[in-house]
């Protein structure tokens, strides 16, 4: 199974959450070769949803051209100190990843 | 490469050097001789890259005791003779190759490591130290630049044979330089160097532009 | 093999072309801007995250976590160990780096064999991932803003970095490299990466507090026994062993020299 | 810079593809679920393909879409960190593209209501080329570009 990915989120003076995601993934791209000259599969990220109190603040779809341990900052308004957001992302194997933290 | 430049007697056993030695006590001697025994125990041989790459000619056991002070006038000429001696210039007599050939070995960084294999293509990896084209702005500073090195110099023969000998064996002219010996180390074919010689000297080489 | 990409794109831009000298200063300036855009969001965390659960986590044949592991300031003291390594370790009678300590810890708490500890020393992608990586990132990160201060009191402690000063100038190989062949002059570097002068403080100090570091070109965390060992390849040297006495000395030298600076990594660099 | 941009999108026309908006079904409610990739844009390989999969027309040019922590010169093409924002009212869509990629389009972010148009992630380039910001916003498409150039590192090999 995927291991965890790393999760701040930070609510400002004004209301506004910033949120960095840190994700374990290689992003295989599917154009590269192995030592014996076979190509590598392509493996990678396709979705990803941040939600808020079950509202999505963010939904993205991404290529295999996201870097390798891919890295995400947004922000959102509506969130306070001790909410939880959470991030779930889905590969093109159909692996799936879910974590959460809390807004401090 | 691979033939060692002089018998490694000397290297096997640097204490036995220890006439050069620049402190002329026994202690430095001691502790570079162990250093060298702790480096073979450490080292596997891995691929291409053998265990005989830790047996040092002479001008290497010199340059390394003499590393962190310039050898002695003695010694320095001692190694630029010996290593003169090593210069062949190409069968034909011809030094200019193909510039644009030239530009590729110098642009080329791999070759010899363990991580590449008997086929992979070597290269000289001038950029890696040197400036050479205007174009090319990834370019080291560990050696001088070259750009203009033949505008500035002079398309002369003698200067051809200069350059051809500097790439062939850069310790002839300057005892215990960083660069490697190009061409008494066999690490770039006869014609790779012409085109090296020609990517510094030929006029139309984008260095003399 | 790498990309060959910015000499066509910057025959393209016309300016640069009329001042190379200029160009390559201005290359250097935006280069420092990158490094800048990647220090927020260094997945080295994700190695940190991952050595903390392996730190704490009962493993091995005797099923017992690596909390009570010794790394110099006494059992389980992680904050602040890094930055006093290498150092002389009597119950091994032998100076130790902390990758050789933490597998002198997996061998004697968590009873595993030599080869279990130091199999798969350095990551390679999702189906080679290193323990070795994990537990160094956390411990490393323990230490970050710590002042290095690595003794050089004990005998062995003297020797070690003796030896390593002599193998840093040691030439060898087909290409005659040694380490200071790249690292012993001030203000110089290797394409448009700058190269610390490892011989003086300074250099000293700004290369050893940076590693490890997640390196975006490969996508892996690097120990600094990884740092030394590829140092030897690109010199043409057979491979340095793992946690062998050349890695420590090296490292007993590097890091002694860098005493006084405050520790920063895990980096992020190219 | 502006050129070269204009250039490539000038290629794209925009009629036939107005049609395709009114069929494109890619905002409706409900359809964003985890199955939701839309592959035929990340097939596409130039701006025109790309937008054409969107279901979108011809974008205009404009100033109120920035580049942020982007830097100039990446100096590994593994990792090109990118930010964009969006000073567009009603931005609903960034989607980050690199010209010379094989597949032109690297990701894309639907922005809800309460979602700041502006965000950071890192891509690969395999080489120098224009980044382009593609913005969708109160239902029209808008492009911004940055060029990145990517160099050469450390020992060679």
């Amino acid at each position: 199974m995927a291991d965890p990915m790393r999760i701040r989120a930070n609510v400002d003076a004004s209301g506004v959450t910033e949120v960095k995601v840190l994700m374990n993934h290689e992003m295989e791209t599917g154009q590269r070769k192995d030592a014996s000259g076979k190509t590598i599969p392509a493996w990678f990220i396709q979705n990803v949803t941040a939600t808020h109190g079950g509202r999505t603040v963010l939904s993205a779809q991404w290529g295999p051209a996201v870097s390798k341990n891919p890295f995400l900052s947004f922000k959102f308004k509506g969130a306070q100190k001790g909410d939880k957001v959470q991030v779930t992302w889905v590969d093109n194997r159909g692996d799936k990843r879910t974590d959460e933290a809390t807004i401090a | 490469m691979h033939k060692t430049l002089f018998a490694a007697a000397c290297a096997a056993a640097l204490a036995g050097c220890a006439g050069t030695s620049p402190s002329g006590g026994g202690s430095d001697a001691a502790v570079r001789a162990k250093a060298v025994d702790v480096m073979k125990a450490s080292f596997k041989e891995r691929g291409i890259a053998k265990l005989d790459r830790l047996i040092q000619d002479e001008t290497q056991a010199l340059c390394s005791q003499y590393a962190t002070t310039a050898p002695p006038k003695d010694v320095a000429a001692r190694i630029e003779k010996a290593n003169m001696a090593l210069i062949k210039p190409p069968a034909d007599g011809q030094y200019l190759g193909d510039w644009k050939r030239g530009e590729q070995v110098a642009q080329r960084g791999t070759g010899f490591q363990y991580s590449d294999t008997e086929k992979t293509p070597v290269g000289g990896n001038c950029y890696a130290c040197h400036q050479l084209s205007k174009q090319e702005i990834s370019y080291g500073t560990i050696g001088p630049s070259l750009y203009n090195f033949g505008k500035l110099r002079g398309f002369t023969p003698e200067m051809q044979k200069y350059a051809w000998g500097k790439v062939y064996n850069a310790h002839a002219y300057a005892a215990c330089s960083n660069m490697p010996r190009f061409g008494a180390q066999g690490i770039l074919s006869e014609q790779q160097l012409k085109d090296v010689v020609a990517l510094l000297m030929d006029p139309k080489s984008p260095v003399n532009q | 093999m790498r990309t060959r990409a910015l000499y066509a794109g910057l025959l393209a831009a016309a300016g640069i072309v009329a001042a190379p000298q200029a160009a390559a200063q201005d290359a250097v300036k935006e280069i420092e801007k990158y490094r800048e855009a990647l220090q927020d969001g260094n997945p080295a965390e994700l190695w940190e995250a991952r050595g903390e659960d392996l730190w704490k986590r009962p493993a091995g044949p005797r099923k017992v976590s690596l909390e009570k592991c010794d790394l110099g300031l006494g059992p389980g003291v992680v904050k602040g160990a890094y930055a006093q390594l290498p150092r002389y370790f009597a119950d091994a009678d032998r100076v130790m780096d902390l990758e050789t300590r933490l597998v002198h810890c997996r061998m004697t708490l968590q009873g595993l064999t030599r080869e279990e500890a130091t199999k798969q020393p350095f990551g390679a992608g999702t189906d080679r991932k290193s323990d070795n990586d994990a537990l160094v990132a956390y411990v490393t990160a323990e230490s970050k803003g710590v002042k290095m201060n690595v003794p050089l009191a004990h005998p062995k402690e003297k020797e070690m970095y003796a030896l390593g000063e002599k193998m840093f100038y040691f030439r060898g190989g087909p290409y005659d490299f040694s380490c200071a062949t790249c690292h012993a002059a001030d203000n110089t570097r290797i394409r448009l990466q700058d190269l610390p002068n490892l011989t003086k403080p300074a250099g000293a100090q700004l290369a050893y507090t940076g590693w490890p570091a997640y390196r975006v070109s490969q996508g892996e965390l690097r120990t600094f026994q990884w740092r030394l060992n590829d140092c030897f390849r690109q010199q043409r040297f057979p491979e340095l062993a793992f946690t062998s006495d050349a890695s420590i000395a090296l490292t007993s030298f590097l890091a002694r020299n860098a005493n006084g600076a405050e520790f920063k990594a895990p980096t992020i660099k190219r | 810079m502006d050129a070269g941009r204009r250039d490539v999108l000038k290629a794209g026309s925009g009629v036939s593809l107005l049609a395709l908006l009114a069929a494109a079904g890619w905002l409706k409610p409900g359809e964003a679920q985890a199955a939701d990739w839309n592959k035929a844009a990340f097939e596409a390989k130039s701006m025109e393909e790309t937008v054409k999969a969107f279901g979108g027309g011809t974008p205009a040019t404009s100033k109120d879409i920035t580049f942020f922590s982007t830097p100039d010169i990446a100096e590994n093409g593994a990792v090109v960190p990118i930010g964009v924002a969006s000073a567009l009212p009603k931005t609903e869509q960034i989607a980050i593209l690199v010209e010379k990629n094989p597949n032109m389009l690297a990701a894309t972010f639907d922005i809800p209501a309460g979602t700041e148009p502006s965000l950071t992630t890192r891509v690969k380039m395999g080489q120098s080329s224009n980044v382009y910001a593609l913005v969708k916003a109160d239902g029209k498409y808008y492009v911004a570009s940055k060029e990145v150039k990517v160099t050469l590192g450390g020992c060679g090999g």
